[in-house]
């Protein structure tokens, strides 16, 4: 384990990915402590659209709020999205792979069979789907949890590979004949060999569940009690950040969004580079 | 029957398990709005009854109901009405002026799944409902204009960006050395830029700033849509800024993927014995990416739903007049029964495609026509 | 025994590590063989084989580094040549390899005629191409000449053959353009007692036949090599300790090394 | 040498297994009658998809047979824990024995949960170290180290010592030679047959080389296309057989005392020379 970060240290991609995601992170959660301005204030004396400032760094939207401020609550709910949404379709996709994938047999032909149906009918409508219907409390934990919840099928499809090529290991015969039960051959035999895995579905999961909601709330079917980078971004183009080529109303938003996701790609294609050999060099 | 055309029983089995899944698709259309309290009656009905008297109401209700195949109906094709009691918003009880329960007379609603096979039946006759927000227009006729505008912005980029992409990243994995050095970070970069970002990033830049392209629309005001040389000179002009919004973006994608899969068959026993063959290099380079395109194949048939996806946002960036865009409308103006025609369509196409990427592995994997394996999935 | 065919002059090999270390495979081995010999080499897993043959195939590719030493086959060095030039001159025609009878050896979506048909396709020379009709019936000619079911093994994908019918496939694309010297590097290791005997007369049908006229043998079963070669060498952490006829070897160790080969040999006493 | 008063351990009354293989029924193993007796050290000897492999599976509970009788000590098999305390096994290949996430003592000493009554885990542990000791291994020495650190040699010994600790009563050995290099072979040989004396274990030990199984055991069957075409002792069975399976497996291994394995070979050539002069 030790080893094995050891070696993640050593790629330059895992560092930048990690330290760039940390830093995000810190923002998200202490951001508010050191910059505390009310993101619903209304600065009637700067104006909509007002440029940078020494009392507003980043400027004002269109209503005249912070977009620092702005900022940094988007930025937290769209990793608490990205979170939620990330543990709630890892934990399903690897419950589904890793029973599928261990058990074999009919069950995981069913099993089997339902994940390709989610791969292939195309979430981005269920997610349209599910948010127009809900009309009122449509809150930021209930977007994550609709996204984790159309969004697990990949997941549990690769787990599902990793699993049924394990089973096959002597290892596990060996468990067996140790007098090893089911779940504790899973828990110690299995598990071990997916960790990686999973964290690297888990990373994926994250952010896809970024863009997802980035891209729901882009449409207007967004989180209606906290505003996200989406939002923000949504917000600046009907309000004529683009046409009028407000640049400061929409550019922090779209590299916050895009540094963040491509800091997990970062840390998920150095980790497939430790965990599969062929890739290193 | 059809074991000597292994290939044709493929695409037979393949064919019924997608009609299995567009089943299930419409199913899902089907449910998801009906599984609030509210079904899609009473959505349009909340904004239709407005400055309507009870009987036009109870009349335009019952048309609805008919058109929604939600009422049981008696021989003679007329609505069943039951007298119930009326409830208010908070569910209580209304009295009348003799303190008694007031009885109401409201339609029968039909079991769930007579609507559901009335719903299908709808489907297939291509009867997607009125849509509300253009009310009498069919939403069919909503998604005929715009059916071919998504078509046109999305098969080309969605074909050339996995074929140049693919050859970018199997070039990069053969090459390794600077370009990779430099390509594969880049690549990685823009990969995790969401369509629409760099969508807005274009048009602020090209569009608004330096004004070189145009910013919205598919064709310009000034010409007339039909079959002339400037409606076509219009529209490709207008194409430019949408089709690189998302172009560059599918392609660092699938580069990214075919360098890891190139990679991985470099390194096996079968391409280190044609080097220990002497086979030419070139030969090589196509061996690899011909087998690391298979994988490539089924990973685009796994992804093409999120990239049709992130290309529907790019629509309504540039109010591109394609489904993406005729969503985006009805979401705002609550307009149900459009977007749900909008996404049974999304998903028939993207049904489709995937059932022809499916025959493409067919055509592309010989084992399949050896009828040995059952290509990708 | 006098034309040599490969001679190896004080070859060492070394791989040289990501941090610049360097690990020496192959230290200091000098032999010959000679045309119509059979050369066995027998050590244990790690102790040089496969880097000795990537050294004798002039492929040499980092982290792979040549660190001092020649080797030459029938007196033409194969250092310090360009890579396209050992390719185009050398592989499959003067020296060719047969690899480990793993699963993967021949490419999974290629049938195999046209795995072999690639091997004349790659060595054609200008003015002298051959059509693909041409090609194949060479190819049949070939497999048909080491009697094998031809039509269906060479109309095959890979997996529809048997792991031996695989391994023979292999012998047959790697001598159809009668290299003066193979190097068979563990051949039979994953094959069966029935289907390694099968693989190795059919190997000798070859030799005698004069489709190819020198040998390397590499492999860690002593027995088997003593029936494979006429002289067997003994390759410990990454040196030759001792080179004999195989007569010598089995009955007559010299070095301790050979000597504990030898007696952790299982004999049995019931073949004649 | 006589078998008739010692106690049954597996008797096999016309047994057949099949798989569904796709479409068509594989039959790996075929109408298979055989005894094995307490203190037996049987080789069971095939080429390649024989079903001796199918056989061994069967012999451990992991596959029931598709008809026929097959019992153990007069039971029918089962694949339960009880099974397990008194059958253990050794697989083919030790570089996926071993859960490469928890030393190797860790998983040797694991193996006393199957044992009823189960033994304390110091006892085990000295148990653990007498069956490292046997395999000449130095239990310090191991007591750290990862599967990844060892040779398949030393991962192929630990799989005996494992069985050393265990003591059971019954040893199924699936080839336990075939992922080592040559001249380990017969000391791991050496060492199964060592700890099966001091145990008193029964063997069955699964092998495609026929002079393996007569390096080894008391008693041999040859099995070829799911059948048992030939059973009893080396020099029954290897002696004066005429038999033909029997005769092409030992027409095929290259034995250092044969003078001609191969025709053509060149100790062939050799030998007609010698002759011819």
């Amino acid at each position: 384990m030790i080893k094995l970060l050891k070696n993640l240290m050593k790629s330059p991609m895992f560092v930048v990915g990690i330290a760039i995601f940390i830093l995000s992170l810190l923002i998200a959660i202490f951001g508010p402590v050191f910059y505390n301005v009310d993101i619903n204030a209304r600065d009637i004396v700067a104006g909509p659209y007002a440029p940078s400032s020494s009392e507003h760094l980043l400027g004002t939207d269109h209503l005249g709020r912070d977009y620092v401020s702005l900022l940094i609550a988007g930025l937290r709910s769209s990793l608490y999205v990205g979170l939620i949404a990330g543990i709630i379709a890892t934990t399903i996709g690897v419950f589904i792979g890793l029973f599928g994938g261990f058990r074999g047999g009919w069950i995981d032909e069913v099993l089997n069979m339902g994940t390709n149906l989610f791969i292939v009918i195309p979430q981005f409508v269920i997610l349209v789907l599910i948010s127009s219907a809900v009309k009122e409390g449509r809150s930021l934990t209930l977007i994550g949890l609709i996204i984790g919840l159309t969004s697990w099928s990949w997941s549990a499809r690769s787990v599902r590979a990793q699993a049924s090529s394990l089973r096959s290991r002597d290892h596990i015969a060996l468990a067996k004949m140790n007098g090893d039960g089911n779940l504790k051959i899973l828990i110690k035999h299995v598990l071990p060999y997916l960790l990686s895995y999973v964290f690297m579905v888990f990373i994926m999961q994250v952010s896809s569940g970024i863009l997802s909601e980035a891209s729901i709330s882009m449409i207007g079917l967004g989180p209606l009690d906290s505003t996200s980078l989406g939002i923000i971004l949504n917000q600046a183009k009907d309000n004529g950040a683009l046409s009028d080529s407000i640049w400061i109303a929409f550019l922090p938003a779209t590299l916050v969004i895009t540094l963040t996701v491509f800091a997990l790609y970062l840390i998920n294609t150095s980790m497939e580079g430790v965990f599969n050999p062929r890739l290193r060099k | 029957m059809l074991k000597q055309y292994p290939t044709l029983r493929y695409v037979l089995q393949k064919g019924f398990w997608y009609f299995l899944t567009f089943i299930v698709a419409i199913a899902i259309n089907f449910a998801l709005p009906r599984l609030g309290e509210n079904n899609p009656v009473d959505i349009v009905m909340g904004k239709a009854a407005q400055g309507l008297s009870p009987e036009e109401a109870m009349q335009k209700k019952e048309t609805l109901l008919k058109a929604f195949g939600m009422a049981e109906l008696d021989d003679q094709g007329k609505v069943i009405y039951d007298t119930i009691p009326e409830v208010d918003a908070n569910g209580k009880a209304v009295l009348d002026e003799n303190s008694k329960q007031k009885m109401v007379p409201q339609p029968r609603l039909s079991s769930g799944i007579s609507q559901f096979f009335v719903y299908v039946k709808n489907v297939f006759h291509g009867d997607f409902g009125l849509s509300y927000s253009q009310y009498p227009k069919p939403v069919i006729e909503i998604i005929k204009e715009s059916l071919p505008w998504t078509l046109l912005i999305q098969a080309p980029t969605i074909i050339l960006g996995w074929i140049f992409g693919n050859l970018l990243g199997a070039f990069a994995a053969y090459k390794r050395g600077i370009f990779d050095k430099v390509f594969f970070p880049v690549a990685m970069f823009l990969n995790g830029i969401p369509y629409f970002v760099f969508g807005m990033l274009l048009v602020a830049l090209f569009s608004v700033t330096l004004g070189w392209f145009p910013a919205m629309n598919a064709y310009g005001m000034d010409v007339i849509p039909g079959f002339n040389w400037a409606f076509f000179k219009s529209v490709g002009y207008f194409y430019v800024l949408p089709f690189f919004s998302c172009f560059p973006i599918l392609l660092s994608g699938q580069a990214t993927g075919m360098r890891s899969m190139a990679i991985y068959e470099l390194g096996t026993d079968y391409m280190k014995y044609a080097k220990w063959l002497g086979l030419r290099e070139g030969k090589i380079i196509s061996y690899v990416f011909r087998n690391a395109m298979l994988p490539q194949l089924t990973g685009l048939a796994q992804s093409l739903g999120a990239m049709v996806g992130g290309a529907l946002i790019t629509e309504m960036i540039f109010s591109y007049p394609g489904l993406g865009m005729a969503m985006l409308t009805a979401i705002q103006q609550n307009d149900y029964a459009t977007i749900q025609g909008c996404t049974l369509m999304i998903s028939t196409c993207v049904l489709l495609a995937n059932f022809l990427v499916d025959i493409l592995i067919a055509v592309f994997d010989p084992r399949v026509k050896a009828g040995l394996q059952m290509g990708g999935k | 025994m006098s034309d040599v065919v490969l001679e190896v002059d004080h070859l060492s090999l070394h791989y040289l590590s990501r941090f610049g270390e360097k690990f020496h495979a192959v230290r200091d081995v000098s032999f010959t063989v000679s045309k119509g010999e059979v050369l066995g080499i027998a050590g244990e897993s790690g102790c040089g084989k496969s880097t000795l043959v990537s050294g004798l195939m002039g492929m040499c590719i980092p982290p792979l580094h040549v660190t001092s030493g020649d080797v030459r086959i029938n007196g033409e060095s194969l250092m310090n040549r360009s890579v396209e030039d050992v390719r185009a001159n050398v592989l499959a025609q003067k020296i060719s390899m047969i690899p480990q009878g793993a699963f993967n050896t021949l490419n999974p979506v290629r049938k195999i005629k046209d795995s072999a048909a690639d091997v004349f396709y790659a060595h054609q020379k200008a003015g002298q191409r051959l059509s693909r009709a041409e090609i194949n019936d060479r190819i049949f000619d070939r497999f048909d000449e080491l009697g094998m079911e031809t039509k269906r093994i060479l109309n095959s994908y890979p997996i529809q053959l048997t792991a031996g019918e695989r391994q023979r496939s292999v012998i047959g694309i790697s001598t159809l353009l009668n290299p003066e010297i193979v190097i068979a590097d563990e051949p039979t290791s994953a094959l069966d007692v029935s289907t390694q005997k099968e693989v190795i007369t059919m190997i000798f049908d070859l030799l005698n036949k004069g489709i190819f006229s020198s040998m390397i043998f590499i492999t860690h079963e002593l027995p088997l090599l003593y029936h494979v070669a006429d002289d067997i060498a003994i390759m410990y952490k990454g040196q030759f300790v001792e080179r004999g006829t195989s007569e010598q070897i089995v009955k007559n160790p010299q070095h301790d090394y050979t000597k504990m080969l030898m007696k952790a040999m299982v004999r049995c006493d019931y073949v004649k | 040498m006589s078998n008739e008063n010692k106690p049954v351990v597996f008797h096999a009354d016309n047994i057949s297994k099949s798989f569904n293989a796709g479409k068509h029924l594989k039959v790996a193993v075929k109408n298979a009658s055989f005894d094995i007796y307490d203190g037996d050290f049987v080789s069971i000897v095939g080429s390649s998809g024989c079903g001796k492999s199918v056989l061994a599976k069967m012999m451990l509970g992991l596959y029931p047979p598709t008809s026929g009788d097959f019992t153990y000590y007069g039971k029918p098999i089962a694949n339960t824990k009880k099974h397990w305390n008194e059958v253990q096994s050794i697989f083919q290949d030790p570089f996926s024995c071993f859960n490469q996430f928890f030393s190797i003592r860790t998983q040797l000493e694991d193996a006393r949960f199957i044992l009823n009554p189960r033994p304390s885990r110091a006892e085990f542990a000295e148990r653990v170290d007498a069956g490292l000791r046997a395999v000449n291994m130095e239990p310090n020495e191991i007591r750290e180290k990862y599967p990844f650190e060892l040779s398949g040699g030393q991962m192929q010994r630990m799989l005996i010592a494992r069985a050393f600790a265990l003591r059971p009563k019954v040893l199924i050995a699936d080839e336990p030679t075939s992922m080592v290099d040559a001249h380990v072979r017969a000391g791991i040989l050496d060492y199964l047959m060592k700890i099966k004396k001091e145990l008193n274990m029964t063997v069955v030990f699964i092998t495609h080389d026929i002079s393996l199984a007569n390096y080894v055991s008391n008693r041999i069957f040859i099995m070829h296309d799911g059948q048992i075409v030939n059973q009893g002792t080396p020099d029954e069975v290897l002696g004066t057989t005429t038999e033909p399976t029997t005769l092409k497996l030992l027409d095929d291994i290259p034995d250092v005392n044969k003078q001609e394995w191969i025709p053509n070979s060149h100790l062939a050539r050799k030998a007609k020379i010698a002759e011819n002069a």
